[in-house]
């Protein structure tokens, strides 16, 4: 009897555990080498391609509708001849503290074991409070239902559902993935090891730049370089803990040639 | 209450319930339905995926790919991770030839032509009917003993396809056979054959270079063999040596210039000259690894005699020079905007120069072999002029055309239209209605390359034998036929001697057999195997054979150097009249316009200037201040051949007396997607073929900015491209790397 | 006037009570199918196992029915005098698949893998039911939400509530 | 029956007592009574004309652009990428303030006694409940998916699923249907006398309705005395009540971290100007009203003084937040905050809207400091007007400024309202109008029993306890 | 049947003094008034009781636990984390039972309103339609047989104006 009490008084307790999983089964993050990022948008197409993304043609991406749930953003510093021209890919962050999680009234936002920031489409109301909160503008709303004229649509992933009009959606790790690599990992009785796991992003990369991995796992590439010097987070300041890494690109001094 | 008003209530109620009850019947979803397989295809379990190796067509680079199948359907298209092309990536276009596959706007049977040429009036027939026409011409022409009028016209084939096509053309009688695309890179190869001796583009190591120095090549998006070269990119920078250092020559910041270190905007036209004074500095100061024969021909292009012309400083050339020569291994690569120009194998033959002064040829620049015999032909008697002459002197009786978009590609100062309307009969083997293909009096749309059989040799290749095969992932969407089986239906209707040649029942057969030839030729291959069958299943499996790397090297011969010219590229129009240089570029969407009828592609946002769906002129802030221009105000691009109308881009990373225009866009056919966007820049060039490649000089106009004009909008995805110290994209100096890496941090 | 009122109000009542009726009560169960295929004398009396037919349901998120080809396989030699079975030949002789109607129908932004439950052990019977009694099969289970949910507590299923283990 | 009783008002006591009615006329107790009831039992061709253009619309520019973005989707809106909310949230938070001074203001003025609240009371809570509900439509307007829209109401369901009560909006949903409840009985329970009375002088089907309505109220003095000390009760409950709820609905925004957004100042901010909107609204109406029903002698310009200065004060409260939220954004001086500040108050177009709004907002209400402008119609009716603007533009220019410069600069992007965004909002000014023609109709909405409160107990002897 | 006697006054002290008069007497009276006549009594008929401020405290502590417990409860029956807070967290559940206190606050103020002032009631009772208008009523009931005149007398001798003799008048004929 004492046992039942103690579950329950434990069970209690991690209610009040910050984030509450105390472990999670594993942290999926995602290194991104900014040095190695040429900005070939490879990845985008990658993104469309596997997530069933809808294209919303000229006049909707004037409204700034476009879908991509990966985006290269693109900064220029200088002025002629002296022109930088900085790349980084930005996709949902999977933010450990995402402000997006709390502002969702239905739950259709949530943190899961696997230390994703999970969208559950049919769950959401469209009240947009997410994409209003969230700091990296990487949530897409579905303004319209679209349709894609035939024969496009039997391209459609059947592992990604179709979402309807009036829900938020955004980039998920290509979740389907992780889900089809722990099937096959359960069919074989193991762990899912690393490297078993690449999103759609990460596969096409022509120059490797994206990493896949768990973070938990002390010897997964994404740990090793999660520790690289180069390590930084985007705007880490807002301390929405987010689950990209980014390594700092390397640029040059200056022109080393008038040195 | 009263009886009567009870009663009626119980009828109301009852009419009320019932309907309701209708109602609901009729407002429930229809049962769906399940469908069994009629007899269940073996590999294809429901829910699972099928994973076929095979190979990408979209250019000419030959990345192998996955293409994820489920119910008989292509989901999605990957990289092979074991492909040495592209290991495991590959690029937007790549990607995106599942959607030309699913494409709504293809050509779904057989067409014959009902109306005027050109009017897209055309009639659906029968396969059977098509061939029969096809033949009957091809029939005619041979009784009249016109086979050598008989002219193909195609995208740059390789491998067996090639081959077919080849042969057939031959026992037809026809020496008539050209490959043809806009961005063939003739200049580049006739250079490497000049200096090296091999028509084609040499494997640049780019991994274990330390120093490259880019002329114009825009490796990251479309240049030649781009996933390949990303690749090398990635590892070059942050690989497992000391990262390598990338400089970028080229007037107009290409998306490679982006991620280069620096970025020299020499004057365009100017590069080769910058080329050879880096290598003359190079001998100058004793540097050189190979100098002496050199000396003589690189002291007429003096760093300091250069630097003005070039608009590059003199100190610049030399320090540039000092670490090219300095950092081993190095290596220069000539890129599209080099051998563009009119004298564009100059450029490529400085380039040349300049990796033999420094000592890179055999080290980063390892030289192709075709070790299987099914690379990229390059013909330099092929000319599109050619044919146009030949059509216009009524030496055109037939012409089919495949893959290749001359009308499209081709500027209008070469009056091609005018000459295929003198061409009796066009046949196009397109799946697409593009603007060559609208021309056509016939059309028997080909498979695309998922549902075809077929092969590639990748050009340049890795420094390695590599042969793809491409295999059939699904089946054909609509009525199209394989180009192969398409060929082999033709010999055997038009007989004679294309009959006898050619005995395969299909392609798929002609294809086993060719490689059965290879496999009994090739030692390495049959290494390991047990016979061809085996072989042939695990090639189907790979997705293709591929060999251990061949150390190969090469001297650029001193005789290339007589295809170098004293001054800069020249440019048509005069200066006062056409102030700016115009540079059209390969768009990284939708290169030569192949691109542009994928809405994937569309809607892809230029990597340089997050422009969608249209074309727009890339101009320099200060220049477009001197202009009166604001971003997005419509401006005629006016050449002395022609004049577009694009909106304005305000581009920092251009020089301010150039402007760029990205080719691809301006369809007026090709499909929903593309028909009717933006603007073409290539209709305004002049038609400067170089006489000794075959190629059209890009690069070789001056036009002059005019407000005004008609088009779409403008519509990009940025809203602003300043970081405002938010710390977004972050950096560490190269110094500062250097010493992370020092203390192994 | 005040008449008018209450019949409007006892009618509109009786027409939601009619249309909730149809719609919760009348779920079609048990659709008429294209052939009367009788689970009763398959996995009943001839004591047929499941994945006899159904061969995806260990391999794939699908069990599969079972193509034209698997039934003709026996059928070809039994009781083809049947007018029933005679009628699944002359599908075969045309090349066309029996339409059959979906009984269990989940949303497209489900994910329920047969692969899963079969390889945990779990009997087909506990979602569908005693198919061995079906002369023509119904549907069991609700297959709502609420339904999945307490199983997946009951058997501790991991991570059995996550949205994401059922949905996409 | 009883023979009609005039009370003498004009003698004694009451002449000294400062009343809110002009002095000269008198009123009886049974003029109030028929003045009253004639507003709702007397309607002429004007007031048919209103409301069928009120009702038209609303139809037309509420219903018909909402049924249409449902069957299209949300699309059809301006809104983009980085600003989703865009003007159904201004109207939102606009209407929501508008309902703030109804009956905060009534709840507040009834604890302190003050007698002018008597005659206003009753149509500016009838105000704040229209303008919630007209607030709570937006809600659903601005949903995505508006058919499941109960899905965010606490229900037990077979999903086992409840409510995400971390969300800001959960607390909207909270506070508003509590406010709307209480302000509903409120309003209600303060209106059953009047109700009576207008059931005892009606016939017909509207005998039937008041009389359920009034809930057989015969005026006893136990009646009475639960029903005021119910309503004190419910008086003390509301005043926290609205402040709670306008902070809530400022924590729809202030709980993001968007800059321009997340600022501590917002619920404060936030209650002011609902306040301060709220007020003007009623000054508004009020003009229109007294005019409309001819009941000058109930509202007169006593009361309009009276709400000026409430008016002043809160246009004074109001700019000093404004000026602090404008100052804080300053002081810290970061990219995010500066880039906000400047696209609000110097770029095209929303410069202009800033700038109209510091005038009509901080410049116009100056003009209450002068007595002759608060009991001038005309004055009273350009500043309160002037403010109504004013504060629509401060919650449009919160959002419209906030959000599409969030913080990668990459995604910046303007916000262009389309025609239904504009149409609706448009729609939302029909539907309170016809909400609240309605209620004139079919409400006491001035207030009976209070009225002659105001007038004085008749008493022979004179020296009522007071 | 005992008939109950209604005096309609037009002045509220005189009323009051009637009032008082007959409740000394010991009559079962009942004042009507057009206006809340709440100090006014209490001055002349001694203080009354309000019941209702412990309903409404009661009301507002249940609020308060219904409040938490739906915002605890709810998150533990289906836990799902969100932004790394925890599934208990302190802050969002103080403002819900805020509103909820509020909320179930006024209810139970207005059920104990509705109760105390026996409210709605749809019988008949006795009453005049004047007394909403500008007359004040003092009903006297029980048992007054033989006491007419007495009762009849104090009112006249207050100032009434109207003395009926009624069994009920119907309000909402």
């Amino acid at each position: 009897m004492s046992g039942f009490f103690e579950r329950i008084a434990g069970k209690l307790k991690s209610y009040r555990e910050p984030g509450y999983y105390t472990k999670l089964d594993h942290k999926w993050t995602m290194v991104i080498d900014l040095d190695k990022c040429n900005g070939c948008e490879a990845c985008v197409v990658s993104c469309y391609a596997e997530n069933n993304l809808p294209v919303v043609g000229k006049e909707e991406c004037e409204k700034s509708r476009a879908f991509s749930w990966l985006r290269i953003e693109r900064y220029v510093e200088g002025e002629y001849p002296d022109v930088k021209v900085k790349f980084i890919p930005v996709m949902c962050q999977h933010c450990m503290k995402a402000p997006c999680e709390t502002g969702c009234p239905v739950y259709a936002t949530y943190h899961n074991q696997d230390g994703l920031n999970v969208q559950v489409y049919n769950r959401c109301v469209g009240t947009f409070t997410c994409a209003t909160y969230c700091t990296y503008d990487v949530r897409r709303f579905n303004w319209f239902t679209y349709k894609w004229p035939k024969p496009l649509e039997a391209q459609l992933n059947p592992d990604v559902s179709v979402r309807e009009m009036g829900v938020m959606e955004k980039c998920t790790f290509c979740i389907q993935r992780i889900r089809a690599a722990k099937d096959k990992a359960k069919d074989e009785g193991k762990d899912v090891q690393d490297g078993d796991i690449k999103p759609a992003c990460s596969q096409s990369c022509p120059t490797g730049a994206i990493y896949f991995g768990d973070l938990q796992d002390p010897n997964s590439v994404v740990a090793k370089l999660a520790k690289s010097p180069r390590r930084y987070r985007l705007l880490e300041e807002l301390n929405a803990d987010p689950s990209v890494i980014y390594l700092k690109r390397v640029m040059g001094d200056g022109n080393s040639s008038h040195e | 209450m009263k009886r009567r008003d009870f009663l009626k209530f119980i009828g109301i109620g009852g009419v009320g319930a019932g309907a309701g009850f209708v109602l609901g019947k009729v407002s429930k979803p229809p049962g769906a339905k399940l469908i069994p397989y009629l007899i269940p295809p073996e590999d294809i379990v429901p829910g699972v995926a099928t994973w076929y190796a095979s190979a990408c067509t979209q250019c000419g680079a030959g990345c192998g790919t996955l293409v994820r199948v489920m119910e008989g359907r292509a989901k999605k298209i990957e990289g092979n991770p074991a492909h040495p092309v592209n290991r495991g990536g590959l690029c937007a276009m790549g990607q995106s030839s599942v959607q030309a596959l699913y494409n709504p706007d293809r050509i779904t049977k057989p067409l014959k032509r009902k109306g005027p040429r050109g009017s897209g009036d055309y009639t659906e027939i029968t396969w059977d009917e098509a061939l029969k026409t096809l033949a009957e011409n091809l029939t005619e022409l041979k009784s009249k003993g016109n086979s050598d009028k008989l002219h193909l016209l195609t995208s740059p084939l390789s491998g067996t396809l090639d081959k077919l096509v080849r042969e057939f053309v031959s026992a037809f009688g026809s020496t008539n056979y050209s490959h043809y695309g806009l961005f063939q890179r003739k200049n580049l190869a006739f250079a490497n054959l000049s200096a090296m001796g091999t028509a084609s583009v040499p494997h640049y190591d780019i991994e274990n270079t330390k120093y490259l120095l880019s002329f114009g090549a825009d490796f990251s998006s479309t240049w030649v063999s781009p996933v390949n070269y990303s690749n090398g990119y990635g590892k070059m920078r942050q690989g497992a040596g000391e990262r390598g250092k990338l400089v970028q020559v080229e007037p107009r910041l290409s998306l490679t210039g982006a991620n280069a270190d620096e970025w020299v905007p020499a004057k365009p036209g100017t590069e080769a000259l910058l080329a050879l004074a880096i290598a003359n500095t190079i001998v100058e100061k004793g540097l050189a690894k190979d100098g002496g024969a050199w000396r003589g021909v690189l002291s007429r292009y003096k760093a300091k005699d250069v630097a003005s012309i070039c608009d590059v400083s003199v100190e610049r050339i030399e320090a540039i020079a000092v670490e090219f020569a300095h950092t081993r291994p190095s290596l220069a690569i000539a890129g599209d905007s080099v051998s563009s120009y009119e004298n564009g194998i100059a450029g490529a033959i400085a380039v040349n120069i300049l990796n033999q002064v420094a000592g890179n040829i055999g080290v980063t620049v390892i030289p192709n072999g075709d070790d299987l015999g099914g690379g990229r032909r390059v013909d330099f008697s092929k000319k599109i002029s050619t044919l146009i002459a030949a059509a216009n002197a009524d030496k055109v009786k037939a012409l089919i055309v495949y893959g290749a978009n001359p009308v499209f590609t081709t500027p209008k100062a070469a009056k091609l239209e005018d000459a295929l309307s003198k061409v009796p009969f066009i046949a196009s083997f397109s799946s697409f209605m593009d603007e060559t293909t609208a021309q056509a009096d016939l059309i028997l749309p080909a498979h695309t390359s998922l549902e075809d059989w077929g092969d590639d040799f990748p050009d340049p290749g890795v420094g390695a034998p590599v042969a793809s095969i491409i295999q059939p992932a699904v089946g054909p969407v609509f009525e199209t036929k394989s180009l192969g089986d398409i060929f082999i239906e033709l010999a055997k209707a038009v007989g004679g001697n294309a009959a006898g040649k050619i005995t395969a029942p299909n392609f798929a057969e002609y294809l086993k057999s060719s490689w059965k030839e290879l496999y009994s030729r090739n030692r390495e291959m049959a290494a390991g195997t047990l016979g061809f069958e085996d072989f042939w299943n695990k090639t189907l499996q790979n997705g293709g054979w591929w060999g251990p790397p061949r150390k190969r090297t090469a001297t650029v011969s001193a005789r290339a150097s007589e295809h170098l010219t004293g001054g800069p590229a020249r440019f048509e129009g005069e200066e006062g009249q056409y102030p700016f240089y115009l540079i059209p570029y390969a768009q990284t969407a939708y290169m030569d316009g192949r691109g542009a009828n994928l809405p994937w592609l569309q809607e892809l946002p230029d990597p340089m200037t997050s422009v969608v769906w249209g074309t727009w002129v890339e101009i320099n802030p200060k220049t477009a201040e001197k202009l009166g221009l604001k971003e997005g105000d419509m401006v005629n691009v006016e050449s002395p051949f022609g004049k577009i109308s694009a909106p304005v881009y305000l581009y920092p990373g251009i020089r301010p007396d150039t402007v760029a225009v990205p080719i691809g866009q301006g369809h007026s056919h090709y499909g929903r997607y593309a028909k009717g966007r933006g603007a073409n820049p290539i209709e305004i060039l002049p038609y400067n073929e170089d006489p000794r490649s075959g190629e059209a000089a890009l690069n070789s106009t001056r036009v002059r900015i005019t407000r005004g004009g008609s088009g779409e909008r403008m519509v990009k995805m940025e809203g602003s491209t300043k970081e405002l110290g938010r710390g977004i994209v972050q950096t560490v100096s190269t110094s500062e790397f250097k010493r992370m890496k020092k203390e192994g941090v | 006037m005040k008449k008018l009122i209450l019949y409007a109000v006892v009618g509109g009542i009786a027409f939601i009570i009619g249309y909730f009726v149809n719609y919760q009560l009348f779920s079609d169960r048990a659709p008429v199918q294209p052939i009367n295929f009788s689970h009763k004398i398959h996995a009943g009396d001839n004591q047929i196992q499941c994945q006899y037919c159904h061969i995806y349901a260990e391999r794939s998120r699908v069990s599969g029915v079972p193509n034209v080809k698997r039934c003709m396989g026996c059928h070809q030699i039994i009781k083809t005098d049947s007018p029933e079975i005679q009628k699944v030949a002359s599908y075969w002789d045309k090349k066309e698949p029996i339409p059959w109607v979906k009984v269990y129908n989940l949303p497209d932004h489900v994910y329920f893998p047969h692969k899963r439950h079969v390889r945990a052990g779990l009997d087909c019977k506990n979602c569908h039911g005693d198919v061995a009694t079906m002369a023509r099969i119904e549907k069991v289970s609700s297959l709502q939400m609420g339904w999945c949910l307490s199983c997946h507590s009951k058997k501790e299923v991991k991570n059995g509530s996550d949205c994401w283990t059922c949905h996409k | 029956m009883a023979t009609h009783h005039t009370s003498d008002y004009q003698t004694g006591e009451l002449k000294s007592r400062d009343l809110s009615y002009p002095s000269g006329g008198g009123i009886s107790y049974k003029e109030v009574n028929e003045d009253v009831v004639r507003t709702m039992t007397q309607t002429g061709k004007w007031y048919y004309l209103a409301l069928a253009g009120a009702v038209s619309g609303f139809l037309a520019f509420w219903i018909l652009p909402w049924a249409y973005q449902i069957y299209k989707g949300q699309g059809v809106s301006g809104l983009n990428t980085p600003d989703f909310w865009g003007i159904y949230l201004t109207n939102f938070v606009f209407w929501i303030g508008i309902s703030h001074s109804g009956t905060l203001l009534s709840a507040i003025l009834f604890i302190t006694k003050t007698p002018w609240r008597r005659s206003i009371y009753r149509s500016a809570e009838a105000m704040t409940f229209f303008s919630v509900a007209t607030a709570a439509v937006f809600i659903f307007v601005h949903m995505g998916r508006p058919w499941n829209f109960y899905w965010t109401m606490p229900y037990p369901n077979q999903r086992q699923l409840w409510l995400n009560f971390q969300s800001p909006l959960m607390f909207d949903v909270f506070a508003i249907s509590t406010y709307a409840t209480s302000s509903m009985i409120f309003l209600y329970f303060g209106s059953i006398p009047d109700l009576a009375a207008v059931r005892d002088r009606v016939t017909g089907w509207r005998k039937q309705v008041y009389s359920a309505l009034a809930l057989g109220w015969r005026g006893t003095d136990s009646e009475w005395h639960w029903l005021f000390k119910a309503y004190t009760f419910f008086a003390v409950f509301i005043i926290p009540l609205a402040v709670s709820v306008h902070s809530i609905v400022s924590w729809d925004f202030a709980l993001s971290k968007v800059p321009g957004l997340a600022k501590t100042i917002f619920a404060p901010y936030f209650v002011v100007g609902a306040i301060y909107s709220g007020s003007a609204g009623i000054v508004t109406l009020m003009v229109i009203f007294r005019k409309a029903m001819k009941i000058e002698k109930y509202i007169t310009l006593n009361h309009f003084d009276k709400l000026g200065m409430l008016l002043l004060v809160m246009s004074l409260l109001w700019s000093y937040i404004n000026v602090v939220e404008v100052f804080t954004g300053w002081y810290a001086n970061t990219s995010a905050e500066n880039e906000t500040l400047i696209y609000r108050m110097f770029t095209t177009p929303y410069a202009y809207m800033f700038w109209l709004m510091i005038f009509t907002n901080t410049i116009l209400p100056l003009l209450f400091i002068f007595k002759k402008c608060r009991t001038s119609i005309l004055a009273c009716v350009v500043v309160s007007l002037g403010i109504n603007v004013g504060m629509w533009l401060e919650r449009y220019l919160i959002l419209t400024t906030s959000l599409p410069r969030k913080f990668l600069p990459y995604m910046w992007h303007d916000y262009i309202p389309s025609w239904v965004e504009i149409s609706m909002t448009l729609g939302s000014f029909c539907f309170f109008a016809m909400l609240f023609l309605l209620f004139v109709k079919l409400w006491p909405s001035v207030s009976i029993y209070e009225v002659k409160e105001d007038i004085g107990i008749p008493m022979r002897k004179g020296g009522g306890h007071h | 049947m005992d008939k109950a006697v209604l005096g309609l006054f037009t002045y509220a002290d005189e009323l009051l003094d009637a009032a008082k008069r007959l409740e000394g007497s010991g009559y079962d009276i009942t004042i009507f008034s057009p206006i809340p006549l709440g100090h006014e009594i209490e001055h002349k008929l001694g203080p009354r009781k309000n019941h209702i401020k412990y309903f409404t405290f009661i009301g507002s502590v249940a609020g308060l636990f219904f409040g938490l417990l739906l915002t605890l409860g709810t998150a533990a029956m289906y836990v799902l984390p969100r932004g790394g807070r925890p599934i208990w967290s302190i802050t969002p559940t103080l403002l819900m039972s805020y509103e909820t206190t509020i909320l179930i606050g006024v209810f139970f103020t207005l059920a104990s309103f509705l109760f105390f002032s026996k409210l709605p009631s749809f019988s008949r009772k006795i009453y005049d339609p004047v007394i909403n208008v500008d007359s004040f009523g003092l009903l006297i009931d029980g048992n007054l047989r033989g006491k007419y005149d007495e009762v009849e007398r104090i009112l006249r001798d207050h100032g009434a104006n109207e003395i009926k003799r009624v069994e009920e008048t119907e309000y909402n004929s």
